[in-house]
């Protein structure tokens, strides 16, 4: 299995002078790399629908038993056909449609890089692993959205992108890790056996709140799924693959891997359910007003996501099979149909859809892929959309959470989706011509091909649904839950129905096939008022159409509701960064206010809250000292360094605070000789000689002294000096009563020897336990002498530039 | 009498009332020249403490300590007379 | 009459000429026996660098550049090298980084050779590079 | 007491003692300049005493030639700074004791 991710790695690698060098037809070359992924997936196709399973592990950080493990079953395996499927009629269709732009390079490296990250989100079976791919797949989706980076747009768009989704992530790390650490286990397939526990335990609201939040952000859910209208500023073949077919179903797939984890409890069906069910309506009736052909189905994106997310919450195993079918088919349909707004944009210059007609005459071929992907999504028979519309209707009816809500605004949506469908597919091509910036004509045969390919499939696939598609999908559905026993009834069900439906396609054996879906789906549900299915398609598809005619006078009427957004979730979202900006420069003014003073003064104060606290708290009051035996010289040093410090502080002159100074670290450094540190306080006088040096050649070229702060500010400084100060001593004084041996120094002391060599413990420390710590101090240093260097050379430059040293 | 009592009694006090004096120099010093002359006495009397201190206690290590001590108080006396002379006599250039 | 800028006193730049050998041989002193007694690269660089400095003050920055002979940065990052190779060689010796490697040979003076030895002789550097880089920089200025 | 503590003691007592005559003497003497032939010879022949006891004392090799080092390095070192001082002083034209009679440095850095 490693070896398709390192092909589609290596062809990611090799992408950009391969396109180089192959110009316009390095799109069918690079397609090879999610084509040889396609294959082996087809070959393992059998096997898995037969229930088994590819397993494959890579140990990667031993010391965390984290291990790259990946898994192919029914659910990853319908993820990953989806993936390279598209993938290939992507890479086809980019190179066609952004023809020889020198950028096309990096365009195909970063797709190629995507579908490497996407494939190890499917394929993951390590929650660790799956993280991983997670996030490049956000990075990727925002170096594609963020490919016209000269235009503002395109950056912000980007930028909110990966913000929702990365922040999404960091959410679902969290959860991922709780999840992991209650299940005992980073792994998937064994978590499932945890479910119990985990469900039971304390944490599960918040691990399920946080994996939620995760895949509601990544699939655009709402409240997080306004950034995915906003993506459509990427071109249009990454609008096709990531944001319809691939990248925003990560959200539904990792729902349905937690289901068996974190599914059957109320809380994941009534939030699932509700929010699946509003995202759907929502998705579905933004979608009507939009003008441009991306944000049309950008927002029936959101809908369809909405639907799967919702199927996911019901959870009965129809409900799970439904969900999977309707994967399939959203891709099915959606892809072709981004494919088709992508050639109008190209062939006449425009994606309004208002200024668009009658392209039927001048694009054929273009017309009958939109009109098959079409009425494969107002799921009209024979279509394989229908089918899965079919399945969805059954799910619907057995939901037992929010039922009433499902039920309806599935309804609802419906009406809209067919709506919005007929718009795609009638408007442009068959109303009248009307004139276009460019003279439109049928597009070359590489970018209605990838279209073509999949509108067709949707198109055979649909009447023999039953024998070829439907098994793959229980198989996913097994995985995600769905007990086999009611999967099987249900199978010979829909087998039966449409084996005779096999014959010749006709709308009305596939009827009796609904009809007896939702018979059984009666049972279920309480609603006794179903009437036969036709019926209600017919009546939904008659108001879509009748929405589309008067839609001119529908959208002046809800004009004024069209203020609403202004509350939506995109204005709180720029709210808050506009929020997050100004914050940070008031903060970065008040502690970076270029004054060394108040640097310190936030330093200090920071130091005394942060470490005061937690040390002193919670503790008794500090012992009393034992009388040390201080002998009459010690004492009478620390008595000449408090009144240096006196003197230092009060003094005008510079130079004579100086030499306290001076005298102040002579007295640390014989404390230190007198505690037994010679080398310590070796050290410590000539760094004093080396100080007083520094101030002098410093002093020399300060101005004459004046006091800069005023008497407020300095008593402000003197209260804190007394708290730095007490502060310290209560450290020591705690340290020095408390005497509390510290493993280390024993372990040093007997080691230095044998393990170091050397006597000198101090020294055997700082270079050999320690020595990565030293290399590190050393680095500083030089970094820090280049700085003062630097700074220096500046001022040098800038005296020379105007003639004043001599 | 041994060694030890007579420094404890002997050098150790006289040592520090030298000590006191010279810091009493240090602060009431009027000019900065005195203040540094005073200063470099008080390095070679704390040199002198740490020297008994070794005999005191036994300790060769800490008359490494002392060189360096001497070094302190040499360079610093230099870097402070250096600077005095600058700031009396910046001579034509600033 | 006294010239300036070179204020110099013959007798402060005689008597720097004396001692700077001494100081030197009492900073690598202090560097080589810092295993077994204190010392050590850290005190040893500061020696070594508070003689130069002490050149520069009595004679002039060039002065003491010249005898220096070696631009202070680049001792900098000669030391950071030899730092990062006594590091390296307790890798490329099967061991992991930084870990110690004893030769096993053992010198009359110095004692046992070793890495930890060749990393301090690496931080001696980098002191004195360090040093030397800030203290010449602040007399440039100043000359 | 050996022989070698009565040495140590003859160098080490004398020492302190000068010492402090140098304390004193920085303390009485009216100007910077008197203050600074006080406390540069008597402290420094006293410390170059205590550290002669030091060496007496740690009769071992290494110590002992530290010490010696260090005795030599205060005899070259504290003339020098006390000639660096001084003339320090007379530049920043710190004020002669009133009862100096003669003054050999006079006009020798005048004002070019």
């Amino acid at each position: 299995m490693f070896a398709i991710l390192a092909t589609l790695a290596l062809a990611a690698f090799l992408a950009p002078s391969l396109t180089r060098w192959a110009g316009r037809r390095c799109g069918w070359i690079l397609a090879l790399a999610p084509g040889a992924a396609l294959a082996y997936l087809v070959s393992r196709l059998p096997a898995v629908i037969d229930g088994e399973t590819f397993d494959a592990t890579v140990s990667w950080v031993p010391a965390l038993d984290v291990s790259l493990d990946l898994r192919l079953d029914g659910l990853s395996m319908v993820f990953g056909l989806l993936i390279t499927a598209m993938g290939v009629a992507t890479m086809i269709y980019a190179a066609a449609y952004i023809g020889d732009d020198q950028r096309l390079g990096r365009l195909n490296a970063t797709l190629l890089a995507f579908m490497l990250a996407m494939l190890g989100v499917v394929l993951a079976d390590d929650v660790i692993t799956l993280f991983v791919a997670w996030e490049l797949t956000g990075i990727t989706s925002y170096l594609l959205i963020g490919y016209d980076n000269h235009k503002f747009q395109a950056r912000r768009a980007a930028l909110q992108a990966l913000l929702v989704t990365g922040l999404g992530g960091l959410v679902l790390l969290v959860g991922l890790t709780m999840l992991s650490w209650i299940a005992g286990t980073t792994q998937m397939s064994a978590m499932s056996a945890a479910a119990g526990s985990v469900q039971g335990s304390p944490l599960y609201g918040v691990v399920l709140a946080m994996v939620l939040v995760g895949a509601f952000t990544k699939s655009a859910q709402f409240p997080f799924h306004f950034w995915l209208p906003g993506a459509m500023a990427a071109p249009t073949p990454v609008s096709a693959f990531l944001h319809s077919a691939t990248m925003v179903k990560a959200g539904v797939y990792l729902l349905a891997r937690m289901q068996p984890v974190l599914g059957g409890t109320e809380a994941w069906h009534t939030t699932l359910g509700v929010v699946g069910a509003t995202t759907m309506l929502l998705g579905a009736v933004m979608a009507f007003p939009q003008r441009d052909l991306k944000k049309i189905l950008a927002y029936t994106t959101v809908s369809a996501l909405g639907m799967l997310t919702m199927l996911i919450g019901i959870g009965t195993s129809a409900a799970l099979v439904a969900a999977m079918a309707y994967v399939v088919v959203h891709a099915l349909y959606k892809g072709p149909l981004f494919h088709v707004a992508g050639i109008i944009d190209h062939e006449t210059g425009t994606r309004e859809l208002s200024s668009l007609g009658g392209l039927r005459r001048t694009m054929p071929i273009t017309a009958a892929i939109a009109a098959m992907a079409a009425l494969s999504m107002a799921a009209v028979p024979p279509l394989l959309g229908a089918y899965a519309k079919q399945l969805v209707h059954a799910a619907e009816g057995e939901a037992t959470a929010a039922a009433g809500y499902i039920y309806w605004t599935a309804l609802a949506t419906g009406i809209v989706t067919t709506s919005v469908a007929v718009m795609l597919a009638v408007l442009p091509f068959w109303r009248a011509g009307r004139e276009t910036p460019k003279q439109p004509h049928e597009a070359p045969i590489s970018l209605w091909l990838g279209a073509g390919l999949l509108a067709t499939l949707a198109l055979l696939l649909g009447p023999v649904a039953g024998t070829t598609f439907r098994p793959l999908v229980d198989a996913a559905a097994r995985v995600a839950g769905a007990s086999p026993s009611e999967l099987h009834e249900e199978t010979s069900l829909g087998l039966a129905s449409t084996s005779h439906a096999a014959e010749p396609a006709s709308a009305g054996a596939l009827e009796g096939a609904a009809d007896q879906a939702h018979a059984d789906a009666d049972h279920g549900a309480e609603h006794g008022e179903h009437g036969s299915g036709t019926l209600l398609k017919l009546v939904t598809i008659a108001t879509g159409v009748l929405l589309v005619w008067r839609r001119d006078a529908l959208l002046a009427a809800v004009a004024p509701v069209g203020g609403l957004a202004r509350f939506g979730p995109e204005a709180v979202y720029r709210l808050s960064v506009i929020g997050l900006k100004s914050f940070s420069g008031v903060l970065t003014r008040f502690i970076q206010n270029g004054y060394l003073r108040s640097y310190i003064f936030v330093v200090l104060l920071a130091t005394i809250v942060l470490a005061g606290y937690p040390l002193f708290s919670d503790r008794a009051p500090l012992p009393p000292l034992a009388v040390l035996d201080i002998r009459l010289y010690e004492g009478l040093i620390v008595m000449a360094m408090l009144m240096a410090t006196l003197f230092a502080t009060g003094t005008d002159s510079r130079l004579a605070a100086v030499v306290a100074l001076g005298l102040i670290g002579i007295g640390v450094a014989i404390n230190f000789m007198i505690m037994g540190g010679p080398d310590l306080a070796m050290t410590q006088l000539a760094i004093e000689t080396l100080s007083v040096l520094l101030f002098v050649f410093i002093l020399h070229r300060l101005p004459r002294f004046e006091h800069f702060t005023s008497l407020a500010e300095r008593r402000r400084d003197l209260v804190l000096s007394l708290m730095v100060g007490a502060f310290f001593t209560s450290l020591v004084w705690g340290i020095a009563t408390e005497g509390g041996e510290s493993a280390l120094s024993p372990y040093f002391a007997e080691h230095s020897l044998s393990e170091g060599k050397g006597h000198n413990v101090v020294n055997v420390i700082l270079v050999d336990f320690r020595g990565l710590d030293t290399m590190g101090e050393i680095t500083v240093l030089a970094v820090a002498a280049l700085g003062v260097f630097g700074l220096m050379r500046l001022n040098l430059d800038k005296e020379k530039k105007n003639g004043k040293v001599a | 009498m041994t060694l030890e009592t007579l420094i404890r009694l002997g050098v150790l006090p006289m040592l520090c009332l030298a000590i006191v004096l010279a810091f009493v120099r240090l602060l009431r010093g009027p000019q900065l020249p005195d203040r540094v002359v005073a200063l470099d006495l008080l390095t070679s009397l704390l040199l002198g403490l740490i020297v008994s201190l070794a005999i005191y206690d036994e300790k060769p290590i800490m008359m490494d300590v002392a060189l360096v001590l001497a070094l302190v108080s040499f360079i610093g006396t230099i870097g402070f007379a250096r600077y005095l002379e600058i700031r009396a006599w910046p001579g034509p250039k600033s | 009459m006294a010239r300036w800028p070179e204020m110099e006193s013959v007798i402060l730049s005689r008597a720097t000429r004396l001692m700077m050998p001494v100081l030197i041989v009492f900073s690598v002193f202090l560097l080589l026996r810092g295993h077994n007694a204190p010392g050590g690269g850290f005190v040893g660089g500061l020696i070594a660098s508070t003689a130069f400095a002490l050149l520069a003050i009595s004679d002039s920055v060039d002065v003491a550049r010249q005898t220096l002979r070696i631009e202070p940065r680049r001792v900098m990052g000669f030391g950071l090298l030899v730092a990062l190779s006594a590091g390296l060689i307790g890798l490329l010796s099967g061991g992991s980084f930084f870990e110690g490697v004893w030769p096993g040979i053992k010198l009359p003076v110095i004692g046992k050779l070793g890495t930890p030895m060749l990393f301090d002789i690496g931080v001696f550097f980098v002191v004195v590079g360090f040093t030397l880089t800030v203290v010449f920089t602040l007399l440039t200025e100043e000359d | 007491m050996a022989w070698s503590e009565v040495l140590t003691v003859v160098l080490l007592v004398p020492g302190a003692a000068l010492m402090l005559i140098g304390a004193i003497g920085a303390i009485r003497l009216q100007d910077t300049y008197l203050r600074m032939s006080a406390t540069s010879k008597a402290a420094t022949l006293g410390v170059v005493l205590m550290l002669a006891a030091g060496a007496v004392h740690f009769g071992d090799m290494g110590t002992s030639t530290r010490a010696v080092a260090t005795m030599l390095f205060m005899l070259l070192t504290a003339p020098v700074a006390a000639h660096m001082i001084g003339r320090a002083a007379y530049l920043a034209g710190e004020p002669l004791w009133v009862g100096t009679r003669t003054d050999d440095l006079k006009g020798m850095y005048e004002e070019d």
